[in-house]
Order: C-alpha cells, then structure tokens, then sequence
C-alpha cells in the first residue's frame, strides 16, 4: 500500500473523485498552476484542464457565492479557502445562504460542497495563519464539519464528503499536512460522517480531540499511563453532527471527560461537548469535565507553543480529573 | 430635498414609446400583438395583486408585503426577454416573475400566507420564495448574494454545455454590497453568461442613489468588471425588452456578462414596513406618477388598436376574482405540521434534531398568536 | 421621571452622549432622515447634523471599516446594523480587525466603538429578521457583547458602551422595543458593563436570560412558583464578560441551572454558561443542568412561536429542574 | 505562459524617467538634490534589508519575509510625497515607510525577530508591524481591510476640521476584496481625503492580474465610485512621487478621493513561503529586472552627478554594517513575558483572562522550538 503524508492522501482523493465524477470541480486562490500555497491541489490542473480546477479573483465570498451557484445548479464543487482565517470574508454566503437553501427552499434547491481549508497552529502564523474556527459553523444550523487527523482519514472523509448531499466544511489541520506518512490505499474508498473512533482505550479519563491536537492528547494519555492512569481517547472526525454515543458510551465507564482543542475556551466547541455530556451522562460522572484549549486572546506568533494546548498543559488537567 | 424627476434622471437613456404613445420606429423592438397584449395583461394583474397584498398586509391577514408598484415594466420586460431555457435569481420584489412562468396564484399566495402548501413550507417571510421548477431561483432578504450565485449557476450550465444564461435581479442599493463587486469582477474574467438585472427605482429603503455612490451611473460600474454595461427607461416596457434581449443574445453568444440597469421608481414604501413619507418628497412621487409604465404601455396599445377600456375593466374583474379565490383558499388552510420544521435542515435528520423533534411534539403547544 | 420604551430610551441615551461628547459619531443604512427603520435613530440627524449622524451605501463591512477607521482615530463611533442577521458581510471586520486591533497593534490602537443592532425573533421576521448571532461574537477574543432587557438598561448600559474603551456588541431585541414603558431618568446615568441583575429571587432552581427570553424567563418562573418552585431569574444584560460569580453564587444556593436564550442550542452561549457552571460549581449541581433555546434549525416564519424557548417550554424546564 | 513585460504593460502609461537616465523635462517633478539622494539612499538600504532578512528566514532565524523587490519606487515614491501629517494605511509590503518615517532599523528587526522589544508584543508574524507615532497603521494578513479603516480615518480627521490625508496601501489582488469597493464606494459618496495606492506588482501570489479581473486597468475602476484614478509608471520614482504628489494635493483640496495605480513587479517569490519558478516564466522575471526601479534612479542621478559608484559602495557598506548589528541586537533578546499573552485583549483583563493567566505561569512550560 502506497505511503502518504495527508497533502498527498487529500490529493489522491479529489484525483479519485475528479476522476469519478466530471461534476467535480475545484476552484480557490492559487488551487491552479501553483497546486495551492500548501500544494493539496497540486497537478489537478494539468489533468482536469482549467475548467475542472481553477484559479479565483482573490475574493472568498466571492469564491463561495459562485460554488454555491455551481452547486445549486448539480456540480460538486470543491472549493479552497486558503487559510480558515481568511473565511471571514464568505461568512454572510456560507452562513446566510449556504447552511439555509435546502430549508429555506422547501427542499427544492441544495448545495452539496465541500469546503476545503487548512486550520489551525503550530506552523508559526501568528492571528491571521493559525485559528480555529469550528464553533462559529457548528452553531450554524444546516453545515457539516469535518477534521480528519491522519492521512487515511483525511481521504476517506473528503472523499465522503464530496459525495454528502449536504454542505461540509472540511477543516485541514495544517500541522498535520506534511507532519506523518501512513498507509493509504489506492483508489476508492470511505470513512462515513458522524463517527468518531476511539484511538486509545483506557478506564480512567475519557478525552476528546481531533485534528492536529489529537497527537498532543495521545501524547498526554501515554505519559499520564506511567502514572497509572488510562484514557479512552476519542478522535472525533467529524465534529458535527457530533457522534455523541461514542463520547457518552466512553464517559459512562470512565465518569470523567476532558476536552481539547485548539480554539479559544469561550463558547469553543468543547463547552458543547460538555453540556452535551452533562445532559447525556450527569449521573455518571465523577469529576467536573475539563477543556484544554487556546487562551480567550488572539492567536499569539512567538508564544504559540504556550498558546497551544500542548501534552505538557493536557497531562496535568487528565491527572487531576483522575483524582478528583 | 433632493429630487430625481424622470426627466433629468431619463434625460440621456434610450426610450421607445413617445409621450403619445408611439413607437420610435428606430428602436421599437416590434414585439408581435400577443406579447404586447400578454405584457400588458401581466403588468395589470401584478398591479392589482400588489396593492391587495398591502391591503391584507394593512388588515393583519398577512406579515408582510413587498411589491413591484412602478417597477412592472422593468421586471416584466426583462423576464419576457428571457428565453424558456434561461435561469432566474431573483431579488425580492419579482413576484410576476413567478406568475409569467405559470405559476397558479394560489401557490404564490400560500407562501404569502406561509401555510401547509406554501412550498417553502412556512419558513421564510412571505414573498420568498422559490420555483425551481419554473428555472427560478430561491428568495433570500440578505442584499446582494444571489448575484455571485447566478454567476456560478452559469459557469456551472457552460460547464454542461448547455445554452443557459442567468439573470440576477437587484436593485440599486445592492450595488454597494459585497456579492455585486465580487459577482460581476468573477463574471468578468470567466466570461459567464450572466445578465446582471440592476433596477435602479431611486432608493434603497430611504437612502437615495446620489448617497449610494458617487459613479455617474449604475451601468459605468460594469467599467471596473470589463463587462459591458448600459441603460434604458425602466419605465418603458419595449425599452426594457428590447435591452435585455440584446444582452442576454450577448451573453448567450460568448460576448460575455452583460449589465443592464433599468432606471425606473419605487411608487410605493419599501415594503408594508415602511412609511416613505418620512424621507421623500410627495412631488418626487407624483412627478414619476407621470411616467407610470402601465399607463404609458396603455397609451401604446390603445394607439395600436390592441387594447381597449372595456377590455382592461374584463381583465382586472377576472384578476380580481381569481386573486380573491387565491387569498381565501390560503387563509383557510393550515400552517405547516410541527415535525417540518425539522426537515431540510439536512438530507437527513441526525440524532440532535430527531431529539429536538421528538421534545417539541412532545411538550406544550405555544399560545396563539403570541 | 418620564416613561419611556426601550427605543425611546436608546434614543435619548444616543442624545445625552452626542450632547457631551463631539466625538460621538452614528451612521448606518437609514439612520439619517428615516431615523432607523425601527426609529430608534429619530431626529439625531436634524439636531447634530450630517457630520454626526449620516446614511451609508448598502454595505455592512463598509460601516464597520469606516466606523473602524473613525475610532482608531479618536472618534467614538455608534455605527448601526439594521437587522443583526445582516452582520455577516461584516463578520470580517468585526473578528480579524475590530476585536484584534488592540492587541495586535501592542496597544498602539484602540477601537472604542459601539455596533447597536436588533436582535431576535419575535416580529414575524423569518429567517433573516430573528437570529441571535452573540455566540458568534464571544468566541472571538477581543468583543464585549450587551444585551439590555428593558429601557432603563437599556440607557445605562449604552451610554456605559459607548464610554468603554473596548468595542461593544449591543444587542437590542427588537421584541422589547415598544413591547412596554417604563421610568428612565432624564440626562446621564450608567449601568456598568460586566455586571447581571437577579430579577427575581428563589431557592430551588437558578434561570439565566437576557433580552426578550427574560420575561418568557420570569413568566415561567412565576407559574413555577404556583407549584412550590421558586426561581432565581438572573437578567444577564452583559453576555461578555460573563457576570460569573452572580451565576455561582446562585447555583451554590440552588443547586440547579437552566440557561434560556433564542439562538439555536448547539454552540449557542447557554453551553458555555453550563460549562462554566461545571467548572466553578460541579459538587453544588443536583440536577443536570438544562438548555432551552431555539431549535437547531433556521429560525422559521410560521411557526415561529414553536422554535421561540417561550415561558411554555421554561417551565416544564424548571419543574423537571427542580423535581430532579 | 502570458507574458507580462514592462514595455507591453507599460506602453500608455506616463514615465519621467527615460532610457538614457533622463528625465523628460515636461513631468520632471523638479526634486532637490537632497531628497533625490534621500530616495535613492532609502531604495539601496530597502534592497539590502530585504535581502537579508531572506537569507536569515532560509537561515532559519526568522520566520518568514515578505519584501518589497523590485516594488521599492512605488512605495518609497509615494511615502516621500505624502505630507508629514498625511496618515498611511499599509499593506505588508511597505516597511520601508517605517524606516523613511524615521523608524529605528532595531525596532523593525524586533518585530522581525518578535522579541520582547517588538511594539506589538511578539503577537503577529514578521513584518506585521505598528508605528502609530509615525502616522503608520497596522499591519494586518486579511487582505483589504485597512482600505475601508483608511476612508473612516479620513473622515474622522476632517471631523476634527484637520488637514489629513490618509493613504491605503495594497496589492492588484486587493482590488478583488469587499473591502476595496466599499472603501472607494464610501470615499466616492464621502469624498473622504483617501489617496488609494494600487501597487500593481502583475501578480497576487500565483494568479496574474489578468485573471484577477477582466477591467482594461485597475485605475479604471475608480469609475465605478465616481473616483479619479490614475495609472503610472511605478519603478521610476519620480513619475510615482510625481503622480501621488498630485493625487495627495487633490485630495487635501477637497477634490475627493483618488486612486492611484503605480504599475510595477514584484521580482521576488510571493513571500519566503512561496516558489514563484512554479507558475511563471523566468523570461518575465528577466525582463522586468531591466527596468529595476534602483537602476533607473542610479542611472538618473549619476548623469545629474549627484551619485557615484564608491558613494553607493560606501553607503551599502553602512547600510549592512547597521544591520548587522541591528539583527545582532534583536536575535538576542528574550521573548516577550509569559503573561504578555493576556494584556491588550481588553483594555482590562477581565476575570476570565485573569484565571487564565494564572493557570499559564502556574502550569508546566512548553517544550522549547516545539
Ligand atoms: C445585507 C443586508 N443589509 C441590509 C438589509 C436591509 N434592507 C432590505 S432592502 C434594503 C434596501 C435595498 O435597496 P435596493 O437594493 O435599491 O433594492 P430596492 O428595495 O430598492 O428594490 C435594505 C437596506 C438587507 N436585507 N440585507
Ligand atoms: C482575505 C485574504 N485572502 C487570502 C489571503 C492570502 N494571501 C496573502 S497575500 C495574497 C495575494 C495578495 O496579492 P496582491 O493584493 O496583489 O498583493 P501583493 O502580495 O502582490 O503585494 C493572498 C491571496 C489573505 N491574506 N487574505
Ligand atoms: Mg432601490
Ligand atoms: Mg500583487
């Protein structure tokens, strides 16, 4: 099975599905000749021609306003933002209109795209080149959100994605891209939306995380085990619609959750979680459920590692949920 | 008060029917006596619908109402110029659109009541709406962001090789927003086939169009986009047809998005919302009363002999009579079930929104009309 | 003292500032002559002229660049959004440059300015006239949101905004405009920002609202007590900064929490509040703690009464709270 | 490949500075030598920055550049014709109008560096800098915002009955964002001081301008705002200090807004992330370092005798022995307090940010170059 980084796994899957399906399109800053700034769309272009991958005016509402367009008339359109700090500009057309068609249209008109952009820290962006800006979608009634972690996943769920009836947004953690090579097969096939995998088990301290930040918990549930304490730890994929049996399945053995992610704390995806986990489980637990996040300040350039919730800053929070 | 009369705001844009209600033959477009007859059969019934609606609307029977009084050349011009196969996206005001393209008034007049046959099932504010079925798009109140959409549903349509050209609907306040600059900037480097429709009926609620910018014109601004822009009467229904059927024939035949601005005038308030008097001047409105495009395409027809008194008096009593069929079979059907609200969100309901479903058939019902 | 409704109110609070402070500038689409469209901008134009009170174009990023740019230079600049659903085109300028521009100019620059806006459902409104997008805005760092719930808060907590050197989210909702009077005192007075009110008091179980929901809140609140239950009904009035130890103390005492609000549950504020409540006040809570808010959907139009959290839906909330 | 040289895209476009080294006596802008040799002395040290500092991000010393070769007469030309009360609005390109304006070349390099010495804190990535007792803004990455936030400013100060122009600073890709057509739309309506400086570079990262839009020039499109808008040749500085000299006059008469686009190349990779061999021809490249912004400037004052070879030597020599030890200087500094992290969100750190504060310099620190 060949070997890939998730850049090359993310490529591989639009080739399979470009090649799939001519409604496939892919459009974005830079997606074209360049391949896009971090090169997931490298060589669609020559194989696809110019009307399959192209290159925008540098206007990401527009770049939205016209996916949507393309969908609404059958095309699947998959289209780059180049950096999820710069999806700011198409919040009124992923918000207002793309969440709302298929509703506000009786069902008559959909939008099934895929929006592709990197997120996150951890590669020196400062503000403009590192956020995390799940919760501000999830709390959009009508989008999906995805966040693969590893380059078999990344293909399967974009390639799922792709194939979804409705609109996804497909979060790539940038730290990740070019960070790990793992085993990805050839051609054809898919990890379904809405299931979250739980990737180490243990009975003490269930935590969650996705993206680049799974690694850290990995990392913080490994040393925490040289302490005697094991975690169930669950990536979740796909973030919305959550796969919230999986997470409360895990908190009824352990009684005890903890949270990560990269975004600020305040009205993060993680304080969900933890209502969710208060109205689903609040009989069984046993400690108060903890987030590790970013601090509530803009994202910082040359303090990031102290930004991020690192292993260093989960270890402490996984021991003292343990013990509490 | 400023004041924007038809003749200075018309003074230099191509018109074809005369004060007396001829043709310039230069310019008459020499539409055949049907579509005459049909566009003046339209322009009548829009009128009578809208200045009902205002009507339920005062009474409390409907929420809300926004029309098209004064705009009728302007929008029925431009649809009429369309071909069967060509998309619309439409602003907000372009009810007729749905009524020239056959939908039954009926239907028109569930969503105005957003009940159980309101075929966007009672989600949205009465006048949007949506028709896919007759190629038109989906109403939304946020200004501007059909526009790019229309510009990618016909990339998309050239993608397919179909011969599709989009019409995007807007007004002159919708200039200034984003989707316009970015619509017509994207229009313009792929070439789409897209008829930017701006009607420029002088204001934007109560901003008038001298403070929405300060181009010379709403059809300079397709200057910036390297796409073809120009003017005509708005209140001049061959002039309207005979512009946009030359655009969209452009658009069609590879020569690029094209951008039309209709200059014509809102006669009424914004919307049922709104009191107008608080902003313009009742001389400004009588002034355009003058240029009312019913009137002026009456005066050309009963010139040509293809309309008459007796004939318009028929006509409206059956528009009436179905309008009053229409309103009453809406009011009297049900609002949509409860359970639908949880529909469309997604293709299908994931488990937070059948919970949520389930809670609400479950708990207590809301107080009427709260 | 006069009476007066809540427009009335802001309007007079607008007057009292403009008054005393030449720097105080409103602009907004339909502020001038129409004075707002729901008047709450009324005659500011004719007493302060066009230099202190000016319509814009159609373009909600434009008002806020430009309102931006004014009070980076020293000015303190009202700027109106005419339906909060229409804040998205601006969503770019609000959280990459607004809510940073402190810190990321070292503190160099400030942006005291106040965004007003209607919010909520309520008025028929549909889709696009209803929405409650505050948890969009306390994510991000860098934002003060208010939400005043009658006209007396509403006067001091604007004129507190529009001294604040931070910018201000003011969320006006639209239901309560003319919905009653009250006592307002002429001239100055403020309510600080950062601090909630309890409105009602009662041991057995804590409610927090704000805006229109707090009547819907106090209502319930009252039928609860005709079966023994007594609320405390906490009115937030600022939503960020959070009035956290006003919310602990009462949960110390009650031991249960149930968070209103309209925006949609998932990510909405009510699960940061639970959160919140979890870390600071887990071993006091008995009972799960509860969140009745909108449905996960697009706000509807017809049955707007059914997705609104009214005082129906609260006090089945507070029973099973309370009875837990 | 398109081919963008500067003879084809500069052919209508107005120059002082001829071939021969010449100024064309009918635009000479008639500077004194003192700010002649001022400019050329800025562009040389420009050069010599940018330059190192992209050996010191290959170094892996600094995180990231982005420069301004090739771009230095646009941008010094029209810094230097601003008045010194005239307010800039920067992109991320112009950090030579830190150094014009007087900033300490350490300063620049703390920010580079994002030490503890950085005036914004270590917050932002290199060359997002802030100068605002120079009357320079704030560099921000989305791209277009300062235009809107320079009109505002503009107006602000004109409030304030102050003579302030302010000019905003971007790219020819800029031209595509909201921000673009809604600061030139308000500054059109507002006829704010706002001098709008297009640095059209023929490229936005990989897309060239021709596919950025379909206008025959981005001055043009100041006719959809009612904006004047004027192109020049902007690597001979004297045809750009000329043409913003005029443009900044204009608009502190009160003739309105202005829209300048200085038509240059951007001779280096996007930024040190970027490999422009991938999507353009090195021919252009090679073409347009003929028409080297420093080299004309050179070539103009040797012939007026107000520049030599072992003047330039000894200048650079100075320029590179500053910078040394201005690099030195900022290398060393520690970074910026832990707790920094938490000032500035607010103008107090309200509790939350407090609690947060504490639980960091409470907690384990993070491992070093993670
Ligand atoms: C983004 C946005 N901002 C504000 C509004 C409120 N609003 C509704 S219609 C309107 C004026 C539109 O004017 P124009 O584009 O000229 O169209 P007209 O109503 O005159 O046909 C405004 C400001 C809105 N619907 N969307
Ligand atoms: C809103 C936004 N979208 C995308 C980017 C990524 N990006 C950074 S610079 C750039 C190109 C800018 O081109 P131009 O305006 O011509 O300026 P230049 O770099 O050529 O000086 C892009 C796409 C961004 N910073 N902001
Ligand atoms: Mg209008
Ligand atoms: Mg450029």
């Amino acid at each position: 099975m060949p070997q890939m980084n998730m850049v090359q796994a993310l490529n591989d899957a639009l080739r399979v599905e470009m090649r799939r399906n001519r409604d496939v399109v892919v459009l974005g800053e830079d997606v074209g000749k360049l391949g896009g700034v971090f090169r997931v769309t490298q060589g669609l272009q020559d194989e696809f021609g110019e009307s399959r991958c192209f290159d925008t005016p540098l206007a990401e509402g527009g770049i939205l306003g016209v996916a949507i367009g393309m969908a609404l008339y059958g095309l699947r359109p998959v289209p780059e933002i180049q950096f999820s700090d710069f999806i700011f500009p198409a919040y009124d057309q992923i918000v207002s209109e793309l969440a709302k068609y298929r509703y506000r249209s009786g069902g008559e008109y959909t939008c099934p795209l895929v929006v592709r952009t990197p997120v996150g820290g951890g590669i020196r962006g400062g503000h403009y080149h590192s956020q995390s800006p799940e919760s501000q979608f999830i709390h959009v009634a009508g989008l999906k959100v995805v966040c693969p972690s590893n380059p078999y996943d990344a293909k399967g769920l974009l390639l799922s994605s792709i194939r979804d009836d409705d609109p996804v947004l497909f979060f790539e953690p940038k730290r990740v891209y070019r960070a790990a090579r793992a085993d990805v097969p050839e051609g054809d096939y898919t990890i379904p939306l809405g299931e979250a995998k739980v990737v180490r088990e243990g009975q003490h301290v269930t935590v969650v995380a996705w993206g680049a930040m799974l690694y850290e918990a990995l990392a913080a549930a490994e040393q925490a085990a040289t302490q005697g304490i094991e975690c169930d730890v669950i990536d979740l994929r796909t973030l919305w619609p959550l796969d919230i049996d999986c997470i409360v399945a895990s908190v009824e053995r352990t009684g005890r959750i903890v949270v990560v992610h990269e975004a600020p704390k305040s009205c993060g995806f993680g304080s969900e979680i933890v209502a969710l986990v208060n109205e689903k489980a609040f009989l069984h637990l046993e400690a108060p459920p903890v987030r590790v996040t970013g601090w509530d300040t803009p994202f910082p350039y040359t303090l990031e590692n102290e930004y991020l919730p690192l292993a260093h800053r989960i270890l402490p929070a996984l021991v003292e949920t343990a013990r509490y | 008060m400023d004041f924007q009369t038809p003749e200075t705001t018309l003074a230099n844009v191509p018109t074809v029917l005369r004060a007396d209600g001829s043709a310039d033959p230069a310019t008459d477009p020499g539409l055949d006596a049907q579509l005459l007859r049909e566009l003046m059969r339209a322009m009548v019934r829009t009128r009578i619908v809208d200045e009902r609606l205002v009507l339920l609307q005062r009474q409390g029977r409907i929420g809300f109402h926004i029309g098209s009084l004064g705009e009728e050349a302007t929008i029925l011009g431009s649809i009429a110029a369309l071909r069967p196969q060509d998309w619309i996206f439409p602003c907000y005001r372009e009810f007729s659109a749905l009524l020239w393209r056959g939908l039954p008034l009926g239907t028109y007049l569930d969503n105005m009541f957003g009940n159980e046959d309101d075929p966007v099932r009672g989600r949205q504010m009465p006048d949007h709406w949506t028709a896919r079925a007759l190629r038109i798009g989906s109403v939304s109140s946020p200004i501007g962001t059909q526009i790019t959409q229309a510009v990618g549903f016909a990339m998309a349509a050239r993608h397919k090789a179909e011969d599709v050209v989009t019409m995007a609907f807007f007004g002159d306040g919708a200039t200034s927003s984003n989707d316009f600059h970015t619509g017509l900037n994207f229009a313009g480097v792929y070439r789409a086939p897209t008829v930017f429709l701006c009607r420029n009926n002088g204001w934007a609620i109560s901003v008038p169009t001298a403070k929405q910018t300060a181009s010379t014109s709403f059809a300079d601004k397709g200057v910036a986009y390297g796409v073809r822009g120009v003017q005509c009467d708005g209140n001049d229904v061959l002039a309207v047809w005979r512009t946009v059927r030359d655009a969209v024939s452009r658009a069609a035949a590879g020569e690029g998005p094209q951008l039309v601005e209709c200059i014509t005038y809102r006669l009424s308030g914004h919307s049922t919302s709104d009191d107008p008097k608080v902003y313009r001047a009742d001389d400004e409105v009588t002034a355009w009363r003058r240029a009312d495009p019913i009137a002026r395409l009456r005066r050309h027809l009963e010139l040509k002999g293809l309309w008459t008194e007796d004939e318009e008096k028929a006509w409206a009593a059956s528009c009436e009579a179905e309008l009053k069929a229409a309103i009453e079979g809406a009011e009297k059907k049900a609002p949509p079930a409860l359970s639908s609200m949880f529909d469309d969100v997604f293709a299908e309901r994931p488990w937070h929104l059948e919970e949520q479903c389930a809670a609400l058939l479950a708990g207590p019902r809301a107080p009427r009309g709260h």
